[in-house]
């Protein structure tokens, strides 16, 4: 796989380039910030994240498994009845249900955002420049090597300070 | 001594899980155990051995249970006719005496240097042989003298006998409360000089002038069993009929329906008054009639009118007195306590027996010919010769055996004076006291529970004394020093044909026993049954008495009191716990609080609030308090129970000496008292001096176990629960019936219909529970020290009771109200409660849920359980207990060799950091299943009974069945007086109590 | 640099791993003590065909099953066997009066109250908690008696699984 | 320059100027000096001496404590319920007012967090402490074991177990995840094994926009949930009171009352540290005096609440004509425990007025002193209501004081050193404030959205 790494001092540039790739599409593309950018997300990647799904799935799972637990180990021992209540006392047993739906929740959530921000990266490895967690904006464009060029061209022309071919 | 592991090498087993077939101990033929077959011991069975308890003359029946060899509990033996099944609080504990880490490991000698050091028996005989020897030879008379406990039978026979061959006669009986002023009143009115017996449970109406007989007042057992009788049967409507005349508001005058808290000294005007009222109202028996003129002119002067002054008691009330006491016919006047034997005792005496006989109850309630062992006892008098001729040196060998007199006889009459002037002191005392201080030699004698004996309390009932195990240390039984020491005396052993003292007890039940009471027995048919028994019981015929005029021997005129006019008549009164100081040593008894102030680990002096206030007296301010004979230095206690212008001090407590429990703690009230002897009847002059209080300026910490209600402004709650209407009504009057009403209830759980969320949980088998009828419960403590002893409850001292720390699974709350004495107050009624409180093993417990870890569950036969095992503390359990009846572990709990031998094995020692409580004593419930299954049945009601409820003297704890609609317990709970502590929490308890009646309208209304 | 996560990862993972096969395979010794007489069960009653309650008296009224006295073994040992070293430690234990130190195979804890008279009444077996004793010459304990253990039985048989049954 | 300049107004400056300065400063406070190691060396001592006393009472049993029946809880359990409560204005500040959207948070929200995490395992010690049997603290959990036996899930104290593990765990999660883009900027300022540290750690975070992308709606997830957590948590622990049958616990109120004082509570601990912090980490620019003034409105607003608490309780046990109720508030008006519940009256509900005046909230000073006496407040709140109630219960005969032993003091003491030392390793080892966030803030150039506006208040 090849392409060109821009870098960009100005947010502005970043956005306008993008923008215009977009319109151009030129290859698939990937933006670099040190700072969450909604505008920068809409245009390089628009529609939501995925992560949501999983905290469903995990809060769900996770009621479930407290009804269950509660519910099947005091099964065990149906003698140990306490304060004249029935072995299976719903109301108590739906704290640690609820806890646990948010426990588990949160973890699908996390694991969410290990998988598709962490790990996808990890799959397909990117340029990179240490700049970009400090001061300065990148754009990749990926493309076949015939065409690094003309990339490189539309970079320059939208402000890109400095540029890597790969 | 033995160390542990011999002593249980000898009994052949190790421990709990008996590794060894165990040998029963030696003259294993004669050991026949109660109830398991006689031939051998089981491990891990308990046997039971009849024995009776020596702890105070009263000799009430025992059974001690023993486990792999060892004593682990004492119980009333239910065949004897004193006590019948039950002991006392006293009792109870007498296994700590026996195993008491303190007593003597072996004989001792005094050396050159005065300092006592350890010999062996051979040493020590030795000794007092060679000095016997010379005296016996010298053949001179009334050398050697014998102060000891009361003895009958064989051991008297013995021990007279031995001192004969020495030439001596001088054998005193002596016991600190002697009833000598009774005996001297019967001498005079009925020519006969014995101790009457009582029939309570067949009086109506009883008339108590100061005599503690719930206490320890001639056999408290066995009177209190028949006042709880006596109470039983009297009328709900008007449910007083039992008044109380003292100084004092002793555990006795609180169960009282009314007190008169008199002045001391105007008890006798009183009694006269009500006979001159009786006469008056022309409500004399009778039998009197011939009597009428002398009795009439004795008492003319004394007319209620003329006695109000002296006495403060209303003529309205005295008329009443006087018409009750005849008209609920048969009615019991009971004279004279100790703490009412002034100058005027045997008067008081004289006075009571008049009363009884215009009241015609001699013959009935009062009955003659059946002598007492107290008969028995040296008078203090004859004390006082013996120690003028101690003095005299006429003395050359003393013997003390089971008696502390330096301790317990008025320091001022010299007699630790005297000692010194007796070459050769001899003490069979098991413990450390103030007169072994002062003997030379000390040849501790085993504790009742190992050695052989026999006792008769009273004609017709002779009882056996067996050891129920091998001695714990190197003591030896007194009749076999006796004997061994006659037979190394020439001219002696000829005298004494047997070596032991267990031939000399076989041969005396066979001669002087068998022959006349079961002459057609073999030994061997009539043995085996003693020992079964308990000893031999037969009914006495009682013999018919005449009355004589004493009118010339009854001393009128006030008695008089030594010390300043402006100081507190002093009032001595025996410990409910300690009787005269011998058991002061003992864990329990300290540790389990006095009945009445409910104070722990201490002495102190009781000091009325009143006057209190002038002396400006504080709680716990350290005062002097000075007699013209003497001063003691003691804390004082508030305490509204009293006259006001008396102060009252127990005797027990100032023991000095090496007592890891009972040293250092309070004084000895003996320092105070006049050495006089009262002039008529010989006997100590227990009330008679006045006393000064002076503030030493340092205060001390007095610990009471229980909050008191003056400490805090909201009415004590179980206490209004029993007075009037359940507390709990007063606040959630929606959910309850009227339980003070008498609205009838069926069972315990729904004396109203439970509001529950949930359904209510099934019981198929058994639903344990309990009944304590409050009308019964005097508060007397028995079965709490019970419950210490079944259930190795901890003690764990002053200073953890006082930061509250305290272990007891059962406590006896006492509810005393409005201070009922003030300056004026002639009749008061004591409005005192004693609630035993433990766990209620709530149908809906609020303990059980919130524990995290099932540590406490409700089970299926309603028991709330507690899994020690499974205890991590999180303690929420306690908070959420509204009762307040669990205890926590809050540090190990340490039993000094060798108490630990006393230990329950049925029961799991609790470790630190775990949570206990009262089980309804779930090991008997497990054994009675046991035993029902080995017999291959059913349970049945009775089959198992809790510790607590084994020894209640007054039969106000029932435990039983409530799934059984026929158990005497379900009956019992149907009784409209039952109500349920807090009932409004609806945690449905499984203890039900029953309500104590109390007089609703003042007495002299009719 | 994202690779050292996977590596740390991969590392925690194995050491779990290798823990957990640890914790599985430590295998226990069965517990057979050396006893101060080599007694042989299997010699008595499967040889000699002496039956349990012969020796171990209690067992049918008591919680304890019980060992026999010195007295009891020597009732025979006085003609059986009389030369074997072993019956000559007995004599001299008999001689010294002192008790035989028979080592505990089988131990309960004390909050554990267990009875084996009631046991017994429900027909459970010897067998079926102490294993063959009559087959081994030194007994071996086969049971660690956990609670867990005891409870299947109670279960699988019925009996009370109340925790009062026991703890108390 | 003056604290009240704030770095937007430096543009022209380019963007990446900005930026650079933002990393300079707040990396900067990364270096502290002599003082640091001194308090952290005392902490430790501390902590020595807590774990010392805890030994003495493992060993002796919990009679070295001042409990005893009828008060079988007391400092333990009281310091429990006032961490946990110190715990929650990090995931209200960081949580719920993110999702309110006031920006204002991001300068204190990091700090909050971290102390978030910090007092939660500060108070996950002290129920274990508090255990008769500590060495079996772990019955609590429900776990298969050969005995068959499982917890009890009816008991509050199960509850807590869940509630307090979920909360760690989420806290903790939410910590780390708004931290991983600062991580990397740590990553790409440092060398060597901190490096390589910084690398695992920040989980190889690059930057890429699709990274922000789940970056941002995991954040917004997270803090959807953790709102209702923080809610919940602490109803749970105020409802180990409040189902139990003891007067003055057994009341429908304390879920809300505790969770108002939790969060009262947790701001004033936030001033406490923030305030010194600020001045000694020089962020007097980035954390300026509107932003503790908005901490001071939200203390008011709580302190209300919790005021009307307490009038509603005493109300309730009027109104019930519950004598035991009754006599248990008694004993807090004018018995026994007036003196420690009138101390907490005067900080709770007196001394938090003074924020009605706009100058007493923008004097550092003097909000620091109002934040300590709050801390103090609150802790002797929850001590009147434990062991308060616990001494005055159904049955007069049974009641009995209780005072904190030596041993339990030192315990408390070693906790809180326990607390500082995790928070200062914090302060010295990740960003005070968050790197990212402040830069995002300041790319938005609308005053609306200017993260160092002190405006949007929930």
């Amino acid at each position: 796989m090849s392409g060109v790494l821009g870098i960009f001092e100005q947010r502005e540039d970043l956005l306008k380039a993008v923008k215009e790739a977009r319109t151009e599409n030129l290859g698939p593309l990937e933006a670099f910030s040190p700072v969450l950018d909604e505008d920068l997300i809409e245009a390089v990647s628009p529609g939501k994240s995925p992560v949501r799904r999983l905290t469903l799935l995990g809060g769900v799972t996770g009621g479930i498994c407290g009804l269950v637990l509660t519910i099947w180990t005091t099964a065990q021992w149906p003698l140990l009845i306490t304060g004249g209540k029935p072995l299976i006392s719903i109301p108590p047993f739906l704290v640690i249900a609820f806890e646990l739906t948010i426990l588990f929740g949160a973890l699908g959530t996390v694991s969410g955002f290990l998988y598709w921000s962490i790990w996808a990266r990890h799959r397909r490895p990117l340029p990179y420049d240490t700049r970009f967690t400090q001061d300065h904006f990148g754009l990749w464009i990926e493309c076949p090597s015939v065409d690094t060029e003309q990339v490189v061209k539309f970079l320059k022309e939208r402000g890109a300070t400095e540029w890597e071919i790969r | 001594m033995i160390k542990r592991r011999d002593f249980l090498k000898v009994m052949g087993v190790s421990g709990p899980a008996a590794l060894l077939e165990a040998c029963a101990p030696p003259q294993t033929e004669q050991l026949i155990p109660y109830l398991v077959s006689p031939d051998n011991i089981v491990p891990g069975v308990p046997a039971y051995y009849t024995t009776q308890c020596r702890e105070c003359p009263a000799g009430c029946g025992m059974l001690a249970k023993t486990r792999e060899g060892r004593v682990i509990k004492a119980e009333g033996n239910p065949n004897h006719p004193v006590g019948q099944g039950h002991l006392c609080i006293r009792g109870q504990a007498s296994v700590q005496s026996l195993y008491n880490p303190d007593r003597f490991r072996g004989p001792l000698l005094r050396d050159e240097g005065g300092q006592l050091r350890t010999t062996d028996w051979e040493q020590a005989e030795e000794l007092l042989t060679s000095r016997l020897g010379q005296i016996k030879a010298s053949g001179s008379e009334q050398r050697v003298a014998w102060m000891g406990r009361l003895l009958t039978g064989s051991m008297e026979q013995l021990t007279r006998q031995w001192l004969q061959s020495l030439g001596s006669e001088r054998l005193l009986f002596y016991e600190t409360f002697d009833y000598e002023p009774l005996r001297r009143a019967t001498q005079i009115a009925f020519d006969r000089s014995e101790l009457p017996s009582y029939h309570l449970q067949d009086a109506r109406f009883l008339i108590s002038f100061g005599a503690d007989f719930l206490e320890t007042w001639r056999s408290n057992v066995e009177l209190m069993g028949d006042f709880q009788r006596m109470r039983k049967a009297r009328s709900t409507e008007r449910p007083d009929n039992f008044v109380h005349i003292s100084q004092r508001l002793s555990l006795t005058a609180s169960n009282a329906d009314w007190w008169i808290p008199i002045t001391p000294g105007a008890e006798v005007q009183l009694a006269l008054a009500i006979i001159h009222s009786i006469l008056e109202q022309g409500l004399a028996v009778p039998e009197v009639d011939s009597d009428r003129g002398w009795i009439e002119s004795l008492v003319e002067p004394y007319s209620p009118e003329a006695t109000q002054n002296a006495t403060g008691v209303e003529v309205s009330s005295v008329q009443e007195l006087a018409r009750r006491f005849s008209q609920d016919s048969p009615s019991l006047a009971l004279g004279g306590g100790v703490s009412s034997t002034g100058e005027q005792a045997v008067s008081l005496e004289l006075a009571v027996l008049l009363l009884n006989a215009v009241a015609g109850n001699l013959g009935k309630t009062l009955t003659f010919g059946i002598p007492s062992a107290l008969d028995q006892l040296a008078t203090y008098q004859e004390v006082l010769d013996l120690i003028q001729d101690m003095n005299q040196e006429k003395i050359e060998v003393l013997f003390l055996h089971e008696a502390n007199p330096v301790f317990t006889l008025p320091q001022s009459c010299g007699f630790a004076e005297a000692l010194e002037k007796v070459p050769l002191v001899v003490s069979f005392s098991r413990l450390p006291d103030e007169t072994t201080a002062r003997a030379d030699l000390i040849l501790p004698d085993h504790h009742f529970l190992e050695s052989w004996g026999d006792f008769s309390p009273r004609a017709g009932v002779v009882s056996i004394q067996q050891p129920a195990m091998q001695p714990v240390f190197d003591s030896k039984a007194t009749g076999d020093v006796l004997l061994s020491t006659a037979q190394n005396i020439d001219g002696m052993a000829s005298e004494f044909e047997h070596s032991n003292y267990f031939d000399w007890l076989h041969a005396y039940w066979d001669s002087e026993i068998r022959t006349q009471v079961a002459a057609e027995q073999s030994w061997e048919e009539f043995w085996p049954d003693i020992l079964r028994q308990g000893g031999h019981f037969q009914e006495v015929e009682p013999v018919t008495v005449a009355l004589r005029n004493f009118s010339t021997q009854i001393r009128l005129q006030p008695e008089g009191l030594e010390g300043p006019e402006d100081g507190h008549a002093l009032l001595v009164y025996p410990s409910a716990a300690f009787f005269d100081g011998r058991n002061a040593n003992n864990s329990w008894l300290q540790e389990i609080p006095d009945p009445v102030t409910q104070l722990v680990w201490d002495g102190w002096v009781e000091v009325h609030p009143e006057s209190g206030r002038e002396m400006g007296l504080q709680e716990g301010d350290v005062v002097t308090v000075t007699s013209p004979y003497g001063s003691v230095t003691l804390p004082v206690h508030l305490f509204a129970g009293l006259k006001v212008g008396v102060v009252a001090m127990s005797l027990g407590q100032g023991r000095s000496g090496e007592l890891r429990y009972a040293s250092g703690r309070g004084d000895n009230p003996m320092r105070l008292l006049s050495p006089q002897a009262e002039p008529e009847s010989g006997s100590l002059l227990w009330r008679s001096v006045r006393v000064t209080l002076a503030k030493t300026g340092e205060r001390h910490q007095l610990v009471s176990l229980q909050a008191r209600p003056q400490d805090h402004p909201r009415d004590t709650l179980i206490a209004r629960e029993v007075q009037d209407t359940p507390f709990a009504e007063q606040i959630f009057p929606s959910q309850l019936s009227d339980s003070a009403s008498g609205e009838e209830h069926d069972t315990a759980s729904s004396h109203h219909e439970p509001i529950d969320f949930y359904p209510p949980h099934e019981h198929p088998d058994h639903q344990w529970g309990m009944a304590i009828d409050l009308d019964s419960c005097t508060g007397c403590n028995a079965c709490v020290a019970a419950c210490y002893a079944e259930n190795n409850v901890p003690i764990v001292g002053k200073e953890k009771c006082a930061q509250g720390r305290e272990m007891s699974w059962l406590r006896i709350e006492r509810h005393l109200h409005d201070p009922p004495v003030t300056q004026e107050s002639a009749l008061v009624q004591p409005q005192v409660t004693s609630v035993p409180a433990l766990c209620q093993h709530c149908h809906n417990a609020p303990c059980e849920p919130v524990c995290p870890v099932f540590a406490t569950y409700h089970n299926p036969e309603g028991l709330n359980a507690q899994v020690y095992a499974r205890c991590v503390g999180t303690r929420y359990c306690s908070n959420n207990c509204p009762y307040k009846v669990r205890r926590f572990n809050w540090s190990a709990s340490e039993f000094p060799e060798p108490l630990e031998l006393q230990l329950n094995p049925d029961v799991t020692v609790r470790t630190s950091g775990v949570m206990e409580k009262c089980t309804f004593c779930v090991q008997r419930i497990q054994a009675g299943k046991n035993r029902a299954g080995r017999e291959e049945r059913q349970l049945v009601d009775g089959d198992i009974t809790p510790a607590c409820a084994q020894t209640c003297p007054a039969e106000a704890i029932l435990f039983g069945d409530l799934a059984d609609p026929d158990s005497r317990l379900s009956q019992r709970v149907a009784d409209p007086r039952g109500y349920h502590l807090l009932e409004g929490l609806n945690t449905r308890p499984a203890i039900t109590y029953l309500k104590k009646l109390v007089p609703e309208k003042p007495f002299d209304e009719e | 640099m994202g690779k050292y996560v996977w590596t740390a990862a991969a590392g925690v993972l194995l050491l779990s791993l290798l823990a957990g096969a640890v914790w599985l395979v430590q295998a226990e010794e069965p517990y057979a003590p050396d006893q101060p007489i080599a007694f042989d069960h299997k010699v008595h009653v499967t040889d000699y065909n002496i039956q349990c309650f012969y020796c171990h008296s209690y067992v049918d009224r008591s919680p304890f099953a019980g060992v026999p006295s010195v007295e009891r073994c020597m009732g025979c040992h006085l003609i059986v066997a009389r030369d074997s070293p072993e019956i000559e430690k007995l004599r001299n234990y008999q001689q010294s009066g002192e008790p035989v130190p028979w080592i505990k195979v089988y131990a309960l804890p004390r909050f554990v109250h267990f009875n084996h008279e009631a046991h017994l009444r429900a027909e459970v077996q010897c067998q079926s908690c102490h294993g063959a004793v009559e087959s081994m010459s030194k007994v071996t304990r086969v049971n660690d008696l956990q609670m867990g253990w005891c409870l299947d039985c109670h279960r699988s048989e019925e009996a009370s699984v109340d925790c009062l049954t026991c703890h108390y | 320059m003056s604290s009240t300049d704030r770095p937007h107004n430096l543009s022209p400056d380019p963007t990446t100027t900005r930026f650079g300065r933002v990393n300079r400063d707040i990396l900067g406070t990364l270096h502290p000096g002599r003082l640091y190691f001194a308090a952290l060396a005392l902490c430790l001592l501390g902590i020595g001496w807590g774990v010392w006393s805890w030994v003495q009472q493992v060993n002796n049993g919990l009679a070295v404590t001042g409990l005893h029946n009828p008060v079988m809880w007391g400092a333990y359990i009281t310091t429990f319920v006032f961490w946990v409560g110190i715990a929650h204005s990090g995931t209200l500040i960081s949580a719920v007012l993110f999702l309110f959207r006031a920006r204002w948070r991001t300068a204190i929200s990091r700090a909050a967090e971290a102390m978030t995490v910090f007092a939660v395992m500060t108070a996950g010690l002290f129920p274990i402490i508090h255990l008769g049997r500590p060495w079996l603290f772990y019955w609590l959990l429900p776990y298969p074991n050969q005995r068959g036996l499982w917890v009890n899930f009816r008991s509050p104290l199960l509850w807590d177990v869940f509630a307090i593990g979920t909360y760690f765990t989420v806290s903790v999660l939410f910590f780390y995840l708004g931290l991983v883009p600062d991580l990397a900027i740590l990553r790409d300022n440092s060398t060597g094994w901190k490096r390589r540290i910084f690398s695992i750690a920040s989980l190889g975070w690059s930057g890429s926009t699709r990274e922000w992308k789940h970056f941002n709606s995991s954040y917004l997830l997270m803090a959807a949930l953790a709102t209702p957590l923080v809610i919940s948590v602490h109803s749970v622990v105020s409802w180990d009171f409040a189902v139990a049958i003891v007067p003055g616990w057994h009341s429908t109120l304390f879920a809300p009352y505790f969770v108002a004082g939790a969060i009262f509570s947790g701001l004033a601990m936030v001033l406490t540290l923030i305030i010194p912090a600020r001045k000694i980490l020089h962020l007097e620019e980035y954390v300026t005096p509107s932003h503790l003034e908005n901490v001071a409105k939200l203390i008011l607003f709580t302190s209300l609440i919790v005021s009307y608490s307490y009038v509603i309780e005493f109300f309730f046990a009027w109104y019930s004509q519950n004598p035991f109720e009754q006599t248990v508030f008694m004993s807090r008006l004018v018995g026994d425990y007036a003196p420690l519940f009138w101390l907490m009256v005067v900080c709770n509900c007196l001394t938090p007025m003074l924020f009605f005046i706009p100058s007493a909230r923008r004097n550092t000073a003097l909000l620091f002193v109002v934040s300590l006496l709050i801390n103090v407040g609150m802790w002797t709140e929850r001590f009147v209501i434990i062991a308060g109630s616990l001494a005055r219960q159904y049955n007069t005969t049974t009641w009995g004081d209780y005072g904190p032993s030596w041993v339990e003091w030192s315990i408390l003491l070693g906790s809180l050193c326990w607390f500082l030392f995790w928070f200062l390793l914090f302060i010295r080892h990740l960003p005070g404030l968050p790197i990212a966030e402040v830069k995002e803030a300041m790319i938005h150039g609308s005053p609306a959205r200017n993260s160092l506006s002190a405006e949007g208040q929930p």
